[in-house]
């Protein structure tokens, strides 16, 4: 388990609140993105609530129910705004 | 094709290249605009931040969607990223089909889906040096929703199912009627980030 | 603005200027271009008639009724006559729009509405010689039918009703399945008449 | 009466048929659009049937029983096919 840990993408709004776009998390077992999320508020509180925020892992969206495993790529973002 | 980049588009040549490789009866485009995003303030410029590779597989998997629901000969998006002035273009989407109410049907439904999947963020720097970064209208999540798709990340929540999956985009209380969302004045300069991606598919 | 010629039309300096009026968020254009119309054989090219005037004014027509339908800022319509080789184009339609829902609907309108009231006539020329006039698709005149309008002169017949009433496009039977009518080869030089109108709106 | 008169403009297929492009066409008095086709009909047997056919009338499209009346220009054709 040592040396486990995901690569956690900030962006937009995100990346200002968290003051970085890209960090290592340590990741000892796989979590629900609902649990890591709130790992995720612990350490930044300024990003409260972070129940709307939006993930993706390994670049494709997805729901808060999925499964965040070690070397997974993790981006945390608000709602898309493009087009 | 779908290509992200920061340089401004020529869509008449975009256009021809795709008329020369098909012999389409009808090309059906959009063109999005700079325009004025708050209601009550004059918009200066627009800054497109982007997930560079997410994007681009995103707005490939929105075409191929498309091509699978309708008669597509070829679909073509290409999106600009960076700083942007009012009025300058920001997105533009064709389709070239033998018919053209499927070239109508397609464009509107990858423009719907880019919108609510692509992953780009809008912040709106106005005349008076305020700076917003832009919320996703409920509107287009709404859109998205008619067309039988899950907007991006709407299943967030215990209800929830994956984005790829039908679902209704009416799952995310709180979500709505959001215009925009004031950060700070002038906070935005850590997240410029503008790259140039090109990919072909 | 709407404008029949005979020349071709460069559709970028056109959607250019459309953008330059107005603080559009969202321009959509479809074009149309020349394809095989005959199921059996190779189109070399076609020749558009058309009837200069009521043409212009059944366009604008349609355009008024869409910006009276839909948000409209402006809509462009350019359509060419005379002989236009394979591929070349033939029309253009472009709305432009704050919204990009109403932009789609009123350029699809168009263009549907064209195809069943404007006053033009195409006449094909097959790369062996053969010369048909291209008779009105069925598909064409229900597709104006589910917009609500009735396609002009479906109302022949006792039952019949104004071009700008309500109606339905079933009323003419007969008019189905005739994908084309041959008349005679080579025998539509008589016909051949190219004017070159302008009118702006 | 005399010299009351309509202007018969032919297009495409229609004009091949007939020939012409354009003639006066002696009006009496007023009729309705299905009986003028009986008198086209009557003088150029080849476009038959006529109740395929489309009339307008001074350049707006009508039904068959809109009336004609001197002095209208009056167009003859099949269904448009533009676009």
């Amino acid at each position: 388990m040592n040396g486990a840990a995901i690569k956690v993408l900030y962006f937009a709004q995100v990346a200002e609140l968290t003051g970085t776009r890209q960090e290592s998390w340590p990741l000892p077992h796989s979590v629900s993105g609902a649990d890591w999320l709130c790992q995720l508020e612990a350490r930044y509180p300024q990003l409260a609530p972070v129940s709307r925020l939006r993930l993706a892992v390994n670049q494709r969206h997805v729901a808060h129910q999925a499964s965040i495993q070690a070397g997974d790529e993790v981006a945390v973002f608000e709602p898309v705004t493009g087009g | 094709m779908v290509i992200v980049q920061q340089d401004d588009f020529d869509a008449a040549r975009l256009q021809a290249q795709l008329r020369g490789r098909h012999a389409a009866g009808a090309i059906v485009t959009f063109t999005g605009y700079v325009r004025d995003y708050a209601q009550d303030a004059a918009t200066r410029s627009l800054f497109l931040e982007h997930y560079p590779g997410m994007c681009e597989r995103e707005i490939e998997a929105i075409c191929a969607a498309a091509g699978a629901r309708w008669q597509v000969l070829e679909s073509l998006v290409v999106h600009r990223v960076g700083e942007l002035r009012h009025k300058e273009q920001i997105v533009f989407v064709a389709v070239a089909s033998a018919h053209r109410g499927d070239a109508f049907r397609a464009c509107e439904y990858i423009i719907d889906a880019l919108k609510t999947r692509a992953p780009f963020w809008k912040r709106e720097n106005l005349a008076d040096g305020d700076s917003f970064w832009v919320s996703q209208h409920q509107a287009d999540a709404d859109k998205t929703a008619q067309w039988g798709d899950d907007p991006a990340g709407a299943g967030c929540g215990p209800a929830a199912v994956p984005a790829e999956a039908a679902g209704s985009a009416a799952a995310v209380p709180g979500q709505a009627a959001r215009p925009k969302t004031a950060i700070s004045r002038n906070a935005a300069s850590q997240a410029a980030t503008s790259q140039t991606e090109e990919t072909s598919s």
